[in-house]
């Protein structure tokens, strides 16, 4: 039995790992992770370019746009404008319409501002946008995003950078059960399992940033987040074993001496 | 005369274009976007588009982030 | 960095994973699920020839000891004199000294009778075999049973076919910890995500059989698993992120249009 | 002469060693353990062994198992 | 130390404790049900008369208006309006205005729709009810809810009815930390320890319905709930001790034998 | 339906709570936090007399042996002999054969040495002790304790002093299901869900300390774990609702307008 | 004439007053309220308000629920 | 004589007894347990029991402990 690829907005993918680019000591440590990863995708911000420090390392002499897809967020945006405004000048500048939407609420939680991110996913896809959604764990906003013709849905584990992993697996496989674009896990993952956990419940992928930036070691933590991601995918597709509240045992009770 | 660029006030010679500002400043046309006075500068058109006195530009690219 | 191999008795391994070969529909299946699982070393049971079906298949045409590490088990042994016993006849019908000691308490748990677990344990090294052996996640005798000269500890997640995972990380824990002998998990692993638990935790393997037998898709399962045991591995070799209690975001505040 | 294999009774002739008693049953000696009166018969003496009235006879091989 | 009272609304309450009235065998376990638990508000529902049924029991002939202050709820409304109505006819019926709006988005999960449920608040609000709120745990439009001028925030613990218990402690933890109005957790709790969970994390209150009337026995249950809600409130008043990864003896060393 | 009263070697008690009299403040504290915990059994320990300072504060002065039994342990013994010696000293001093056996094995994780503590209880209760055992979640030693005479079985819950609850809830589910002595889950306990959730896997009772004496408010807490030990009791006797996947309202379906 | 009762058709006579129904219907004032083509009837009204040909009666009272 | 009492070395007249000691020692007789020499020492023969040259005693009581 072979696992159909990933599939977002028409595009193809073996990868269901999408990793950040946030953090890391060095933009050649961030290369080397994420192909340890085995990512096709990766996330980038936009930002004011240097104009003071002209040798200022530049992300995309590292990780080149031509082997990975850039994928811009809105990080930092905190209404449905400047998330707008931020993506209209990412495509601008990479000329790719496929972007990761986040509109969050404080910087405390960077939980997101639900309603301002419906709002914003309408009018992007009214732009002609191709937009990944980072979300709550509301099924009933899942169902809205998706109404609205987001390509995924991006609902978080827990919150941006905590590591405390899918706090409400419940959630979780109420929105897997639901949707017909990928669901993709965004935020929340802290280790291998976390993200393994999330795959089991049938998510399509899994997106991280601090778990690999601010892992002991970096480049390790990304491949087992690539084995984490392939086991648990290939568990849900297998299907588990029954849990069962007293033994049974594995070797044959016949023949015993 | 005065321009902004990503917030900070530039004194630069008339009649540049966008083109010729990006030059000024060293940066490669293809890795940047350019906003002026709000509204997208569309590479193809650095070339043909003049600064004007008071112009706000936002010169931005893209840099490491979740 | 390279994780060093897996040593045991001497025997090195390059698979952390060790596989049982009960409860498969057919030994066929058996061992394509011990290929899709890259195990090395396979667990065994002796039981009594079938005089009457001679042409009853053997497991030794299907998973050849050439290829694998028969690891003769005392499943079904419910005294120290049983299970050394049934070593004993292991030993002349393979020729191998290397194997795993389970002496049960009772049918219902399963749950290791560690008094005499150890009582044989001192038996079989005196005996010159090399033991790994099944027992509870009781740090203390963990101890005690390195102390008699046992070559592997193997406490148990959850009860044997139970698939309940790990149900005290702090005991493996501290066995792992106090352990100059290899640590494997045996017993309790009902997912991959079960089984990198147990691997983050720093055991050095994980030996399985119900979650992969059992399984809807026991093929994949297998290889689902191979990826959970490295993708744990890696993870507590590289050191995970700390938890943190609220947000942290991964992309810099800093040059925000 | 009567014997127990593996808990049945069989009826054998006289004189049967283990090596032709497991040629008799069509069993690769090399894939089979043998305990006699519950002390183990070490394969390179399945040809000497022979078998007395009354024995015990175990023999045993590799199964699946977890 | 004493804890001062619950207070919604301007009402003081001594009890943290409110129950449904709804899945009992019969209005007279339910009213047993009620005094065992302590409770001093119960949710009740506003349904058509029964013209054919005249000797249909009554609610409140079992359950007295007098002694229990009634909270109508809007069960059974996925839109604002229908909520609206309902509880329109349940002020002018029982004359009070406080009330606990719901607005359901399917009936398979009963999770909220909180677009509609903040349309409504503010919509009651202005009406002149005191809005007891059933909520997400998003702890954004937990903030938009009390803004909107609702008496008290009640995020669900899980799916209403299905007894897991609170499934995203962190969500409800960042809910308590930033409302100023009480927080009760509405919907979720299967036994007693989820209500106590519930209450460590700071909550004000729990809910419940069908943890004590599907309860083997409903009216032992209800003693129980009105302990673990005591216990869990004290015990977040009083603050737990530190979690220790290793042991830490009770009784002194010195003066050993 | 009425509760029966917990009873251990025949001596009839109304709590379910024993708490430990170590780590408080005050030995005044000690007396108040007894008081709101309700409870009936306090543990003592043994040490040898102060000679130089005369006016230290008396345990006896402040928690009177006629009000509450004293239950003297063996902490800090890691022999079975020390273990015995300590308690004929506790015998005589105070006259009782009701005792706490516990038989340590290392400073660092205080674990029960299963070997030595089996032994010991042999030899006390050969001496006529009635014998409460400290001791492992593993059910098959449980079950020799049992059989050795023990009067109470007091597997941990987790390491004495760390907080860190019920580990494995399987094990305590399994050891209550086989014991026909009292089993009391001794030791882990950080907060009152912790309490309750050990109650409701059918345990007869907690024993606690640290828990109550680190607490920010000892006396506040004690009343929460009083309130939690009845609430975790009451709900295991109820017997829970069964969890569900999906939800499942509360109020009826029909009549709505 | 012809009113809808809680969704049901039902046929009463000329010039009742919603007092008059709820008496017929043999239920007390003060456990219902009571909706007249969509608006609420205040039950210090229920006397005067005559029932018209046509009326969507609604009346509603408090059921067990969570 | 010398004995030692909880580990440490006492110098005591002759001819003392455990009651005495106690006394002594004042340690209330109703709130300790006695061990000489490794047995112990029944409350009730506190008065009667002798100490001797090189006596090791223990004397013990309840305190806080978990």
């Amino acid at each position: 039995m072979v696992d159909e690829p990933l599939v977002i907005a028409g595009q193809v993918f073996s990868s269901r790992l999408i990793i950040g680019t946030g953090k890391y000591e060095t933009y050649e440590q961030n290369a080397r992770a994420a192909e340890a990863a085995g990512a096709e995708i990766v996330t980038v911000a936009v930002r004011r370019v240097n104009l003071t420090d002209k040798d200022k390392p530049l992300l995309v002499d590292y990780l080149d746009p031509k082997n990975y897809v850039y994928l811009p967020n809105t990080a930092g945006c905190f209404t449905a404008d400047d998330a707008i405004r931020t993506l209209r000048l990412a495509r601008e500048a990479g000329g790719w319409d496929l972007v990761k939407l986040e509109v969050l609420s404080d910087q405390k939680t960077l939980y997101p501002d639900m309603a301002e991110t419906l709002r914003a996913t309408e009018l992007l896809v009214e732009d002609g946008f191709k937009v990944m959604v980072y979300c709550s764990d509301d099924p009933v906003y899942a169902r809205r995003l998706e109404d609205a013709g987001c390509v995924a849905i991006m609902p978080l584990g827990s919150l941006i950078g905590s590591g405390l992993g899918v706090q409400n697996p419940v959630n979780i496989r109420l929105i897997v059960e639901q949707s017909d674009v990928p669901v993709i896990v965004d935020a929340g993952v802290g280790t291998a399992s976390d993200a393994a956990v999330a795959m089991e419940l049938g998510c399509d992928g899994v997106l991280m940033n601090t778990a690999i930036a601010e892992a002991g070691n970096p480049i390790l933590m990304a491949s087992a987040m690539k084995h984490a991601v392939i086991a648990g995918r290939e568990a849900y597709l297998a299907g588990r074993m029954a849990k069962k509240r007293y033994a049974d045992p594995s070797s044959p009770l016949a023949g015993l001496i | 005369m005065k321009i902004t660029i990503n917030g900070e006030p530039h004194e630069i010679e008339q009649g540049l274009s966008i083109f010729d500002l990006a030059a000024t400043l060293e940066l490669a046309p293809d890795k940047i976007a350019i906003e002026r006075n709000r509204s997208i500068v569309p590479r193809s058109t650095f070339a043909e588009t003049r600064l004007c006195d008071g112009d706000h530009i936002e010169i931005v690219c893209f840099v490491g982030g979740g």
